[in-house]
């Protein structure tokens, strides 16, 4: 008979609409009654008894709650992380960049290190406003200098703005992505956490002072 | 009776709801019946082949993602063979399995995306959107676990895969396998059997097999056709021929065969993954000794694949450096385009639409 | 599992249709001479024992001195892959080849697409118009004397 | 009998208060006594408690729309598993208001091209006929702005002005997509009017009057039980004449980007988007007074309330379709209408002319039994018709299986194996 797919199809959107939304809000999440008391971690009558303005709050349906936002740690966000100590100013990451959006100006520092000459960058710029997040500088830097960040907030009014210099680099907290850092992931690291990583602890290298490197690099000469 | 009336020349696009991206069709109507119909492309013509010759075989992934953008992975996938091929690199076979499990993901991803689009192009107010949406993000959850990303995967390289999956990819995997049979059967109560969808595209857009064979067709409009012809199946490249899986066929050749194809061929998809999934096995997902910058023989290398709209290939030419010396890509999305003119002559506007979205093209993949 | 019919092969199966029609062959692409394509590539399609009724894939290459187009061709009912490669525009002079549109409808776009972006002229298309760029671009931006 | 609204206890009061009626239910006199207004003047009571009651009714009619779209906003991203909007005020229901304001704040567009005087028409009168509708319909007891006569008839007769409307836009913004739209709006109206009028008829030959009051008082028995076909009729009608879906053809946006409003911007697409909503809750109205017994309910709740819980489930239905359902080819349309629904139509008045040939003025026991009888009638008709429209088979991919079998592996190799 005919009308029958289409009173299946009526089943199936009563059916999702019972079902309930499955929309991730941001950046801050809607609530009811029931989402508010189970955001205060309380029982649907104790949060009435305890905290009955937020309840008429959540009644009027002004209720907010801080949104989450569940990423992978191998998220490719736009804030770079840089570490200074381990980069040696080589230019790989600008070499390999498709785009060849990374800028970096070098100059003798003049002193010697371990792993030979060591140049000041004073020049590192990054311009997202043109970066596809490829990952392949990451991908190409011999010392784990460079990691691709974990954040993605970063809208702004002008595409000037967009050029993440050395400065900020520096002065960035280290969340770094484990995008094509595997020791990373495997030592559990989760850039979400919020958990600032040390240089030390973000590379695939020894660290400098350690003693089998002394030995090789300063005994030896 | 019939009027003599003058026809009126409407240009669909290159801002349409219905031209899924930017294309523009110029179409002489005489009342609501398509007379003529001429297609107008480039509006997002990118220079990719030309930007693949000044690039290393390595960064030239990234510009695969952008050409089919509903299916990178499976565009990085027929690159990445292709750059196999020509530079004689054995892949690890964790690195193939995962290359597997990504592309058909992928291909669940594109045909989802095939259909809810197509019903929107019949106006069903976005609803069969949102649902195959919905499951769209997963696998975009699964994927940004794999790589970090959700659209621009370029997580094939060389060899392999940049990176093996990470532990909780497989529970998640698991997940959506459990969860996706279901969806299926929920798009098809939704769609398959309503009355409207059924008068609207049964009988609709119908093309001959044998003029699709001549005129380069392939993917799902052929296997609609009547035509088993799956690259997987005839031309097995990484380990297809180790997975067993059904080809959806169907007579018809109409704009509904189009679309059951490819519903069908979302749970082919999962079988595979489901062997996938069984049979991987342990051990570096990327050879090590593959360098970053490879430089293949001279010579040239021709791989298709099957992709989620058609036959996709790389054609790649090497003169010895760096950088392919020329880079072709075999769009499926474009030359299935070539009969749209015949498929469309005589039909009402709102069929011509119709018509129009079961091709299934993609316009970064069209004008690349 | 298709078999890619070698260039050995292919040559010699040209050769009977058309004794002058092939210049050079290597392990899996033959090479023909413009003039003969027409034939050819009907034969190509039609006999039965080649029977290539599909084009995947037509390109054009660069290679400075002159160029190349290169068809690749499936037969479904064989399960067969084959290329043929025909030299043209020698010393980068006016590049031109039959048209294929007559023999296998999928040449059309391609054609247009290659006439396009590498200035290779396909005598007999029906309509040899630009199909990414637009009409006026001055050049053909796949040779590899363009310059922006 | 002096004017109808003295049913109703508010306006009662207030003409009451002003005029020296004598009419008996004005005896009790108004909260203030009786005649502000000397004597002579009775027409001017009437006619500032009549300006009144249609600036009451006009505002909650408007402002119903907006909570209209608000609900059917939420409802449709419930059915696509969507939140809807849920931003501005409680539950997202100040969105309709900030959408006003926006409309309002955007540049007025005139296309260069257009014909001004036509184009700037159109949208002002798109909003005559849902407005002048409103006249007629039985809100409740007494809640009415005028009992015609030919109350159904002026309602069919007005909404045809859409039409006018609807051409004036698409004729007037210069636009092919316009046109489009317009001219199957107007193909779809003209032959849903026709259905829409043939499927009252039985209503009427029941209730023995055109008067949508008199029509109320008839319902007994709700018409939708006595009338089934009929209201299976009326109703698609409706929503047809509405343009909504499945039948949106006129602006159908997957092929006309917005159908014959595509070239107006600012507060003149406000109009049209209101038009439309206001259309659908009216429609909805003249639902539930022909064929849902209007304001009559029990006691405990007022009778316009009844009415208005009446038009919930109806505009729940209509949201409904519209998020479940794909929209019909217009050709499609045109001949459901004249190949089915003027048929079934047919068919309904046939039957029940019969039957009130045998019960001139049915009693509730009678009214029950035409239900049994029309309810027999529509499944039989509904299957006779729906075999004629019959789809056939439908067909499923037939599977080609794989030779090859896979080959074999070596076991006990699990997926998330380390690597």
């Amino acid at each position: 008979m005919i009308g029958m797919g289409l009173m299946r199809g009526l089943a199936v959107t009563m059916k999702t609409a019972i079902r309930g939304p499955v929309t991730v809000q941001y950046p801050d999440r809607r609530v009811g009654l029931l989402g508010a008391a189970r955001e205060a971690d309380l029982s649907f009558f104790r949060f009435l008894v305890r905290r009955p303005k937020d309840a008429v709050k959540a009644v009027a349906g002004f209720a907010t709650v801080e949104a989450k936002i569940v990423q992978g740690t191998r998220f490719r966000g736009q804030d770079f992380n840089w570490y200074e100590e381990r980069c040696t100013g080589c230019a790989s990451c600008a070499k390999f960049c498709p785009l060849g959006i990374i800028k970096i100006e070098t100059s003798p520092s003049g002193k010697l290190q371990q792993e030979g000459e060591v140049f000041n960058i004073d020049v590192f710029d990054i311009d997202i406003g043109r970066c596809m997040f490829c990952g392949i500088c990451v991908e190409v830097c011999p010392y784990d200098a460079l990691h691709m960040g974990s954040g993605f907030e970063r809208g702004q009014y002008e595409r000037k703005n967009l050029v993440i210099t050395v400065e900020e680099l520096k002065a960035k907290k280290k969340t770094p992505s484990t995008w094509f850092r595997p020791q990373q992931e495997a030592a559990g690291y989760n850039p979400h956490s919020g958990e600032d990583r040390p240089w030390t602890e973000a590379g695939r290298h020894e660290q400098p002072g350690d003693k089998k490197l002394t030995e090789r690099w300063v005994d030896e000469r | 009776m019939t009027l003599n009336s003058e026809s009126v020349i409407v240009n669909v696009g290159p801002q349409h709801p219905s031209t899924h991206g930017v294309m523009r069709l110029r179409v002489a109507f005489d009342g609501e019946l398509v007379t003529d119909a001429e297609m107008v492309i480039g509006y997002l013509h990118r220079g990719s082949e030309k930007l693949a010759e000044e690039r290393t075989f390595t960064q030239v992934v990234t510009l695969t993602d952008r050409m089919d953008y509903v299916a990178s992975m499976t565009n990085n996938q027929a690159y990445i063979l292709a750059v196999e091929k020509l530079a004689g690199i054995e892949p690890t076979p964790r690195g193939v399995w995962l290359r597997m499990i990504s592309a058909e993901l992928q291909r669940i991803v594109s045909h989802l995306v095939a259909v809810g689009f197509l019903l929107q192009d019949l106006g069903a107010m976005g609803t069969p959107l949102m649902y195959t949406m919905r499951e769209r993000e997963d696998v975009l959850d699964l994927f940004e676990l794999l790589c970090g990303a959700r659209i621009t995967n370029s997580y094939h390289r060389p060899s392999g895969v940049f990176q093996d999956a990470p532990d909780e990819f497989w529970p998640r995997l698991e997940l959506f396998m459990a969860n996706m049979p279901g969806r299926i059967d929920e798009y098809e109560q939704l769609i398959s059997g309503n009355e409207i969808i059924l008068s609207r595209m049964r009988g609709v857009g119908v093309i001959q097999p044998d003029m699709m064979i001549n005129a380069s067709i392939t993917g799902p409009m052929l296997r609609a056709g009547g035509v088993d012809w799956d690259l997987r199946h005839r031309q097995p490249y990484e380990y297809y021929d180790r997975v067993q899986f059904d080809r959806p066929i169907m007579d018809e050749s109409d704009n509904y065969s189009r679309y059951l194809v490819r519903v069908y061929e979302m749970r082919e998809s999962l079988k595979i993954l489901r062997q996938c999934i069984d049979q991987i096995e342990p051990g570096p997902a990327r050879d090590a000794d593959v360098p970053f910058v490879i430089r293949p023989p001279e010579g040239d290398a021709y791989v298709p694949i099957e992709g989620p709209k058609g036959e996709l290939g790389f054609y790649l030419v090497s003169d010895g450096g760096i950088s392919p010396y020329r880079c072709k890509v075999r769009p499926p999305s474009l030359i299935n385009l070539t009969l749209l003119r015949e498929m469309v002559i005589g039909l009402p506007m709102a069929a011509m639409i119709v018509t129009f979205g079961t091709v299934d093209i993609n316009m970064g993949e069209v004008d690349r | 599992m298709s078999v890619a019919m070698s260039g050995a092969e292919l040559a010699e199966a040209i050769r009977e249709i058309d004794s002058d029609a092939v210049t050079d062959h290597s392990d899996d692409a033959v090479w023909v001479t413009p003039s003969s394509w027409p034939d050819v590539a009907e034969k190509l399609r039609d006999l039965e024992a080649l029977r290539f009724e599909m084009l995947t894939l037509l390109t054009t290459v660069d290679y400075v001195d002159h160029f190349e187009v290169v068809y690749h061709l499936v037969s479904l009912s064989r399960n067969r892959t084959g290329v043929v490669k025909i030299r043209c525009g020698e010393g980068r002079v006016s590049p031109s080849v039959p048209t294929a549109i007559n023999v296998w409808r999928g040449a059309d776009l391609q054609e247009r697409e290659a006439y396009d972006l590498m200035g290779v002229n396909f005598d007999g298309h029906p309509n040899m118009k630009r199909l990414m760029l637009w009409e006026g671009f001055e050049g053909h931006p796949l040779r590899k004397d363009y310059l922006r | 009998m002096g004017p109808n609204f003295l049913d109703n206890a508010f306006f009662r009061n207030i003409y009451c208060n002003l005029s020296e009626s004598d009419d008996v239910r004005c005896s009790g006199g108004g909260w203030l006594g009786d005649g502000l207004l000397p004597g002579g003047f009775e027409w001017l009571a009437f006619l500032i408690t009549a300006i009144l009651m249609a600036a009451i009714l006009i505002t909650l009619v408007l402002n119903a729309s907006l909570v209209f779209i608000w609900a059917e906003r939420r409802l449709l991203g419930r059915f696509q598993s969507r939140i809807g909007p849920n931003r501005w005020g409680p539950y997202g229901s100040l969105t309709p208001i900030a959408d006003a304001v926006k409309t309002l704040f955007k540049e007025d567009i005139v296309p260069a091209a257009a014909d001004r005087w036509v184009f700037n028409a159109a949208p002002v009168i798109m909003m005559v006929p849902s407005l002048m509708v409103l006249a007629v319909i039985p809100w409740g007891t007494g809640t009415f702005l005028a009992d015609l006569n030919v109350g159904i008839l002026f309602i069919i007769a007005i909404t045809s002005l859409s039409t006018f409307a609807i051409v004036m836009a698409g004729w007037g913004s210069q636009n092919r997509y316009a046109m489009f739209g317009a001219m199957r709006a107007v193909a779809l109206l003209i032959s849903y009017e026709i259905p829409m009028a043939i499927s009252l008829l039985g209503v009427l030959m029941i209730a023995g009057s055109l008067s949508l009051v008199s029509v109320v008082e008839a319902q007994n028995v709700p018409f939708i039980l006595v009338q089934p076909l009929g209201f299976l009729v009326f109703f698609i009608a409706s929503v047809a004449e509405i343009n909504r879906a499945p039948f949106d053809v006129a602006e159908a946006e997957s092929e006309l980007g917005s159908g014959y409003h595509t070239d107006y911007s600012g507060m003149k697409f406000g109009l049209f988007i209101n038009a439309e909503f206001t259309a659908t809750i009216l429609s909805s109205a003249v639902i539930v007074a022909v064929f849902l017994a209007g304001g009559r309910g029990w006691g405990f709740l007022p009778s316009q309330a009844w009415f208005i819980l009446k038009m919930v489930p109806v505009l729940f239905f209509i949201v409904w379709t519209r998020a479940s359902w794909p929209r019909l080819r217009i050709d499609q349309i045109l001949s459901l209408a004249w190949k089915g629904l003027i048929i079934l139509a047919f068919i309904n008045v046939a039957v029940s002319a019969i039957l009130s040939f045998i019960w001139p003025a049915p009693s509730t026991s009678e009214l029950w039994l035409m239900a049994a009888i029309n309810f027999g009638v529509l499944i039989v008709s509904v299957f006779a018709i729906s075999s004629w429209f019959g789809s056939g088979p439908v067909s499923t991919p037939r599977m080609s299986h794989d030779e090859a079998l896979p080959r074999p592996r070596p076991a006990g190799l699990s997926a998330g194996g380390d690597s």
